[in-house]
């Protein structure tokens, strides 16, 4: 079939396929869904884990838009303790590569949850950097190149796990973030987290803030990045509106390294099985020999070292 | 759970804006009343959740209202063309044998019932259907299984009893062991509300993105210790004992 | 009809309609459409207009998203002296009331440009504040708070032309950019200008580079409008992804007193008669007089004198 | 230009990926050769531009190729259902009288030339058509006028001569006194770079957003004072004389 080609390495992290499950949209990975071939997911990455147990916003907590859907689930979620005791050992049996997502409301918040999962054997930490209020600031942690510099600092000191930022496009200037993030010695990027937006359901009366994801974000996905591939070295995972097959391809050739799967199963079953065949097809159809070949194609930025 | 391509065998208007949609039943897997099935309409983002009315080894079949985008674009659809359909969907209604059930439905909540009722029916359960509709037009009568009590009841009086099916509902001797019920949020809450001596279930219909118990979009609060919990609409549910919903 | 219910107030500008025609996406309002009933029209954008005359950027120039469509026409335009000889006239003889789009590279293109403007009798200034690298900044006026109050402050000192501030949504915190353009003595903001976006045409192997504009955005841009109406006292014009007739009502209800369309004319042919339709209807069905009464019916803030 | 809601009479396939629609001609503007139609499909974002290929006072025909969503769509539409569209767009080819003309085509190329043939014939031109198509089943004699010579070429020789429409167009005397071209762009490029001594007119298909002048999106090149002048196909085209494109 050729899906040996799709192996890839991020950093150290050898996967089987560059497809990631994104989080928070395919829970822990253990319902029994049957239409899925788990051997094509290449990662899990978990729904975000907090140090306490959250339980999330109140409904509405989601609504369609024009190829797209906005959600506010907030981080619901039964807190880290009950995660490693009950779920993760699960969660172990079924993937072969495992990314959990965590996220704090303070430094020592995550401090806590890092010294924790260093007694797991887990293959990353996708560090959730969009909690929107971050101690006493009125911004995410990836909202401030600042933030994000010590943030990543003070956990890269703690643990030897490979770190993951995942980002938001929320921001200004997406490239000094990624620059403060890989300064501050983070292994892998993940972008983008969903678009700040919002719906009105003129039935109810009633309005969802939440964040956008889904087809309407492909475009801003790529950007971000094709911006952030030119200012770093690390690897990027590249999520938003992967909704066919070929999707995957473009976020390749504009830089990324792996690509994350999000609410695009929801609208599309085959999206698992569609990516490995567009992969292997425009592999075989460029006559390359694996996906660093096309990892950036279409960036100015490509042939020079990485 | 899976996800079939399934040809459509027919669909038709009933009435106004009901319709019929029966598919081929292409599932290895079993519904039970209950389940709903998940399908992709293109042209639409997300996937929409139907409970299944209609249930055989060959066909499914639905019952929907057209409301909006979603449901228009269904309704164009034509025998021969096909739709890819997550399925079965949720819990299922707790069925039990020999019992006197009561089964109230509003609107729409009609489609789950009828399944729900040709198996309690099998299982010789004495079962009282109170079916509430708009009016005569929405009294689907050729699709309702035999030999069970219809109580009707419509808004303009066009069929059975004028005045709201739960309204009705009341004035009978209350000496059922279960109730079943399906329908508008309203109805669901008052039903719900009306006993807490013997069980009601009811059938949820929140908004859905996942339908696999994925993503937590359209869960209801459950009363446990606490505040409440948050539990999934279409895996925890839709089917729910009345008076552990803690209703906004 | 109802339609004069649909009468509305920008500040000290008297409109007919709300309806306002989006910069870049109705040309000069010059081409002979004869689907398109101008009665309905409030106002026309023109196409943003510099001091020199403008090439444009080269092909490809567009490219079609899920829901949506990416731009990078770039500011192609005649400059403003030809402008004022050829094209004005002649939209003054279609159009009730006429907003001119400007935009400077550097802050005395600016002020050049309103001196002439000056001279001329027009009903708004809308202010470009999105050309992308402002004098030595790498970035769009609009992407700093500091930029946008310096720059809206200099013009409004030379001029008594009505301005408004058209921004763009990529930003950190859009409520900063609006107050400091507010504080500079704008007297009304539009948003959302395109979001960055990008696409790949994987037959031609290109990619795309520009501006996302479409259903696709509406989220987006209700967020923004939703935002700022929290923060500021002066109108809004409401932006991005109206396609729809009930699109336009969801702006007002976040805060709009205003809306634009844009791309949504490119889709939908109807879409000037379907807001007009959707409006009233919607006055008529809630009992509201006019369109005020529904401004920011739905933002927390709505109550709260204006 | 006007907005119509028009129905389709006629949705067939060729052969291959090439199809003919015809729908109703409900517009009061008179079309010309040249003139393309820009119709819109649910299920895509922008409208998609097609050349009259036909054209009466009853209706109005097409012919396309299904290269990508868009079309594919179009493609499984029936008899019956509607298409908003508006027309008539952008400009339309100079047409003189008793001239010796060639046409050029290649692809789908053939649309707009089989209309403006059927004018150029009433004017009393003499014509020399050269259709280049990828095999014989490209070539749709059926639709062509009669009264015109052809000459006919196939990327595999199944259907008059071998080769590209190009070189065998090339291989005659040349002494035609217009040329006027549509199809790729190579096939377009080549056409216009081949003789300064005639006007050569050709149809461009650039990427469109509006189609109705507003938006700059889909401009081209052409040659002027200075370094050239960004036109819009959609209006200012999509005919322009070769000489004057600026090729990229
Ligand atoms: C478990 C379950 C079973 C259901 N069974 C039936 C049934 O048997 N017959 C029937 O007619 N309807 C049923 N519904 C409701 C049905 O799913 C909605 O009417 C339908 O999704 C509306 O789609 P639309 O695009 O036409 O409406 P729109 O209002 O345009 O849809 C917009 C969005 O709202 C959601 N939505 C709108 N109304 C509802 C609703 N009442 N419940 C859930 N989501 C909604 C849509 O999924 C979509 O995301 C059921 C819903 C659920 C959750
Ligand atoms: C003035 C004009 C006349 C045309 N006449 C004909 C005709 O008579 N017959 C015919 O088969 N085709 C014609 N075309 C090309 C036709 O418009 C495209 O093939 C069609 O839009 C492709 O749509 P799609 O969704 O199937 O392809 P996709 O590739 O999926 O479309 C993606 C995007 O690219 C654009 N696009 C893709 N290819 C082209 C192209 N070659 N030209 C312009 N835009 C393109 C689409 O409009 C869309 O925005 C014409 C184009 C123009 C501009
Ligand atoms: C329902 C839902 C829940 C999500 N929860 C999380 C989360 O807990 N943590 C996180 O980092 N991202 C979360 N995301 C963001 C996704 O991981 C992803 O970045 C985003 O949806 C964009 O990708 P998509 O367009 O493919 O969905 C969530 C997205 C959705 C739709
Ligand atoms: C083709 C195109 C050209 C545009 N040109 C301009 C421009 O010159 N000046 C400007 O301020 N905005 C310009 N815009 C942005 C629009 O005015 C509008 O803010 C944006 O498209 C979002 O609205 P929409 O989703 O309704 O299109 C342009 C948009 C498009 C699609
Ligand atoms: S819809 Fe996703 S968990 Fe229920
Ligand atoms: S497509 Fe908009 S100007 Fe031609």
């Amino acid at each position: 079939m050729g899906i040996e080609k799709l192996r890839i390495k991020l950093g150290h992290i050898e996967l089987k396929t560059p497809i990631i499950m994104a989080s928070g949209t395919f829970g822990y990975g253990l319902e029994k869904i049957n239409f899925i071939d788990y051997k094509k997911i290449g990662a899990i990455t978990t729904k975000t884990i907090t140090y306490y147990p959250w339980e999330g916003n109140p409904q509405p907590r989601i609504y369609e838009t024009y190829s797209g859907m906005i959600n506010s689930i907030g981080l619901q979620n039964p807190g880290v303790f009950y995660f490693i005791k009950n779920i993760l050992p699960k969660i172990r049996k079924k993937f072969n590569k495992i990314f959990v997502s965590i996220s704090g409301r303070t430094e020592n918040e995550f401090i806590q949850l890092i010294k924790i999962m260093n007694k797991e054997k887990i293959d990353a930490l996708e560090l959730n950097l969009s909690c929107p209020n971050f101690e006493k600031e009125q911004k995410m942690i990836s909202q401030s190149s600042d933030l994000t510099y010590k943030i990543v600092k003070k956990i890269k000191n703690e643990t030897s796990i490979p770190l993951i930022a995942k980002l938001s496009p929320n921001v200004t200037n997406i490239k000094e973030i990624a620059i403060a993030a890989e300064e501050a010695g983070i292994d892998m990027i993940s972008v983008i987290n969903t678009v700040k937006g919002l719906c009105v359901d003129l039935k109810k009366m009633k309005i969802i803030d939440g964040g956008l994801s889904g087809g309407c974000i492909k475009p801003i996905g790529l950007k971000c990045v094709y911006d952030i591939y030119k200012v770093v070295k690390i690897p990027i995972i590249g999520i938003g509106g992967i909704i066919k097959g070929t999707d995957a391809i473009e976020y390749f050739l504009v830089g990324a390294s792996a690509i994350g799967i999000g609410s695009g199963l929801f609208t599309n079953s085959q999206i698992i099985d569609e990516v490995i065949k567009s992969l292997i097809n425009f592999l075989n159809k460029t006559k390359s020999k694996n996906l660093k070949e096309i990892t950036g194609l279409l960036n100015e930025k490509k042939g020079k070292n990485r | 759970m899976n996800s079939e391509i399934c040809k459509i065998l027919k669909n038709k208007n009933l009435s106004d804006d009901f319709y019929l949609l029966k598919i081929e039943n292409n599932f290895k897997e079993v519904f039970l009343p209950g389940n709903f099935i998940h399908i992709k309409i293109e042209g639409v983002f997300l996937r929409r959740p139907f409970s299944v009315a209609i249930y055989t080894k060959k066909f499914i079949g639905i019952i929907y209202k057209k409301i909006g985008l979603g449901t228009e674009i269904l309704s164009k659809k034509r025998k021969g063309e096909s739709l890819n359909i997550l399925g079965p969907c949720g819990n299922s209604f707790p069925i039990f044998e020999n019992k006197k059930v009561a089964l109230i439905s509003g609107g729409t909540g009609i489609a789950p019932l009828i399944f729900l009722s040709s198996e309690l029916k099998k299982r010789k359960n004495k079962i009282y259907f109170f079916y509430g509709a708009r009016n005569k037009k929405l009294i689907f009568s050729e699709i309702l299984p035999s030999g069970i009590d219809y109580i009707f009841s419509t808004d303009d009086g066009s069929f059975g009893q004028k005045g709201n099916i739960f309204d009705i509902f009341k004035t009978y001797k209350d000496d059922y062991e279960i109730i079943y019920a399906a329908g508008p949020e309203q109805l669901l809450k008052k039903v719900s509300l009306y006993s807490s001596k013997k069980p009601v279930y009811i059938s949820l219909e929140n908004y859905m993105a996942c339908g696999m118990g994925l993503c937590y979009g359209c869960v209801v609060k459950i009363k446990e210790e606490g505040d409440g919990k948050y539990k999934r609409v279409c895996k925890d549910g839709p089917i729910f004992e009345g008076e552990k919903i803690i209703w906004e």
